[in-house]
């Protein structure tokens, strides 16, 4: 049952790579990176469950903090960055 | 006792699985960028919450059953502060949604074409 | 940013091949950390550069022969996974089976980086210690360049309030988390390194919200810098406590009369050493950035 | 005063919850630990009723519920769109008054309307509200205003 709500989420992971990649906008590719964040969390619980170590649920929570500081960071730089670099970023 | 603690576990993991999956291909189906959050949101939270639910149900009381609802608490707290300030984020920097109408409460509730 | 996917999908590589450790500090440094900085250098490399004044040549040369080597190098050792291999027959069934007896940790990875391999990791904090010396030192000589960039202002927090609300409630959790990742490295995975970077990225987005001036008024940059060599001090001092009470260098079963109790306090303190100059680097590297994108607002 | 015990409070719990060791020595670690950081936290100005919100503990149990049920709804909604298509979607930009009289307050109901897959809050101005939302229905069921009046039933 693990197995395969771990897989679930390995495909959900891979669609949010190609929205990634895909574009259009900067602001596309920063959600898929989140979305992409939120399903590591997730997969680590259900990895932990998976190995019978409940220990990899520390791992969990660093993700969610450092997800969520390097998207508000990533967020921030390119708010700083202005106007011009996003579009030759996107 | 213990089997119906399971039968409902795997119904969790089950649906919030599908969930994700829809949320992730509404990531690549939706049109736009604002439509796409919601998409997104899908997964963060009746996604991750029914597998954090299906998880918890097999943890059994202990330290295990309060880390998995602090990290659902952090995951939905952060989530949303994270879709939010992307999409103000985009709005600033001139992403402007397509939409159909706008609305305004003070306006009675009525659409006006934009 | 892809590089942030990248490192979060080597972090479950990692989970997959069941090193915890080496999962979380991947977890906490590559997602966040390295992004950011990365985000930063960039930003800096984009605006000041100017025309090379070294040799690229030489310096081609030295790489591409130091390559050769280390894939020389390569083709010496074992296969992955091979259970002939030096690693995997000398040190290693050791370190599995007797640590607890020796040590008295439980975890693994702990004990072998912090006691059987001291010297190592304090060569490991040595380096962060010395890149944070090199990153000081590099922005401090460009900082007399003068450009104009108007672009950059200190975070305005009267506009984010939902963000400041939520970082107010998330940050005392994150810094307390860091401590709790640095005192229970015994135990789980954690430890130093992961802490340090834990704690730092809790000041780095108080940095990000309320703005440089704020944050510096409550972390002292003097004293950041100070408190990173006092880390690589901390280290030290605990393998010259070592020798004056009769041990080697770095020999933690001095320290108490109990060996077990002593290597358990020697680990503690190297640890907290390694924690203190982790953070404290990363901190001031980060607002040593910081300040070359906003300081022209302060100068003029 | 009030907001640093509230603070160490939660700190303690928060450890306590993680930690599992509950030796003397790890117990010490968590004492200096959380006064450390209630110092640090004081320092950077950071504790005050927006992060401690000790005046609405007691309400919010109620709302909570009353939200899951409203995620759970919006999300079977804005589910059932992914697989119809993108036909089935009416973006919606709408402006709505938020009631609250505190940041807090505010903060939480823009947070809610966020949380609700089919709608997100763009910007919060004043006590102006702007929301994207997926669908005219979702836009519609927000105009009627059941969840700025709960929020603000939460904030007392």
């Amino acid at each position: 049952m693990f197995t395969i709500t771990a897989l679930v989420i390995l495909v959900v992971m891979a669609l949010a790579l190609v929205r990634a990649f895909k574009g259009p906008t900067l602001y596309d590719r920063i959600l898929a990176v989140n979305n992409f964040g939120t399903k590591t969390v997730l997969l680590v619980a259900v990895m932990g469950f998976l190995y019978g170590r409940p220990e990899f649920l520390d791992i969990a929570i660093v993700y969610v903090l450092i997800n969520f500081i390097s998207v508000i960071g990533i967020l921030r730089f390119f708010e700083y960055a202005g106007k011009k670099n996003a579009e030759e970023e996107a | 006792m213990e089997i119906l603690f399971d039968i409902v576990s795997w119904i969790c993991l089950v649906a919030g699985s599908f969930f994700c999956l829809t949320g992730g291909i509404g990531l690549l189906r939706f049109p736009e960028f604002f439509s796409r959050i919601h998409a997104a949101s899908i997964t963060d939270t009746l996604g991750a919450g029914l597998i954090m639910i299906g998880l918890m149900f097999q943890a059994g009381w202990g330290l295990v059953l309060a880390k998995l609802i602090l990290i659902l608490l952090f995951s939905l707290i952060a989530g949303t502060t994270a879709s939010h300030a992307m999409a103000k984020a985009a709005l600033k920097s001139g992403l402007q949604p397509q939409v159909v109408g706008t609305m305004d409460s003070e306006t009675g509730g009525a659409p006006s074409k934009s | 940013m892809l590089g942030g996917i990248y490192s979060l999908l080597s972090a479950s590589f990692f989970i997959d091949l069941d090193a915890v450790d080496v999962a979380f500090t991947e977890a906490s440094v590559g997602a966040g950390i390295s992004t950011l900085l990365m985000l930063a250098s960039l930003k800096l490399v984009n605006r000041y550069e100017r025309k090379t004044r070294y040799k690229p040549l030489l310096a081609l040369g030295v790489i591409t022969i130091t390559g050769a080597l280390l894939i020389y190098g390569t083709l010496d050792m074992p296969h992955f996974g091979d259970p002939n291999a030096p690693a995997q027959q000398h040190v290693v069934p050791r370190y599995l089976n007797e640590s607890m007896a020796e040590i008295g940790v439980p975890n693994v990875v702990t004990s072998v980086l912090a006691s059987y391999r001291g010297y190592d990791t304090l060569g490991e904090t040595l380096v962060i210690f010395t890149a944070g010396l090199g990153v000081m030192s590099l922005l401090l000589v460009s900082s007399r360049t003068k450009k104009e960039s108007k672009n950059l202002v200190p975070a305005d927090m009267r506009q984010q309030i939902i963000l400041r609300v939520v970082a107010k409630m998330m940050i005392p959790l994150i810094l307390i988390f860091a401590l709790y990742v640095q005192f229970h490295g015994d135990y789980g995975p954690g430890g130093g390194f992961q802490a340090g970077v834990i704690f730092a990225a809790g000041v780095i987005l108080y940095t990000m919200l309320f703005g440089l001036g704020v944050s510096q008024r409550a972390f002292h940059p003097e004293v950041i810098i100070l408190l990173t060599a006092f880390g690589v001090l901390m280290y030290a001092g605990v393998g010259v406590a070592c020798m004056l009470l009769g041990g080697n260098f770095l020999d933690y079963n001095v320290l108490r009369h109990d060996p077990i109790h002593g290597q358990h306090l020697g680990i503690l303190l190297v640890e907290l050493g390694v924690g203190i100059t982790v953070a404290a680097v990363m901190i001031t590297i980060f607002y040593k950035f910081t300040w070359r994108t906003v300081k022209h607002k302060y100068h003029q | 005063m009030l907001y640093v015990l509230a603070l160490s409070t939660m700190l303690s719990a928060f450890w306590l919850v993680n930690s599992g060791h509950y030796t003397p020595l790890i117990l010490s670690f968590m004492v200096v630990s959380v006064i450390f950081v209630a110092y640090l936290c004081h320092r950077m100005d950071v504790v005050d009723g927006e992060s401690q919100p000790l005046n609405l503990t007691f309400s919010i149990p109620g709302y909570w519920l009353w939200l899951i049920k409203e995620v759970v709804v919006a999300n079977i909604d804005v589910a059932r769109r992914v697989w119809l298509g993108p036909k089935s979607i009416s973006p919606m930009v709408i402006n709505i008054k938020a009631s609250q009289k505190t940041d807090l307050g505010m903060v939480i109901y823009a947070n809610s309307i966020t949380l609700t897959p089919g709608t997100v809050t763009l910007d919060l101005q004043g006590n102006r509200l702007k929301v994207h939302a997926l669908t005219k229905e979702a836009a519609a069921g927000l105009i009627t205003g059941e969840m700025d009046r709960r929020v603000s039933r939460v904030e007392g």
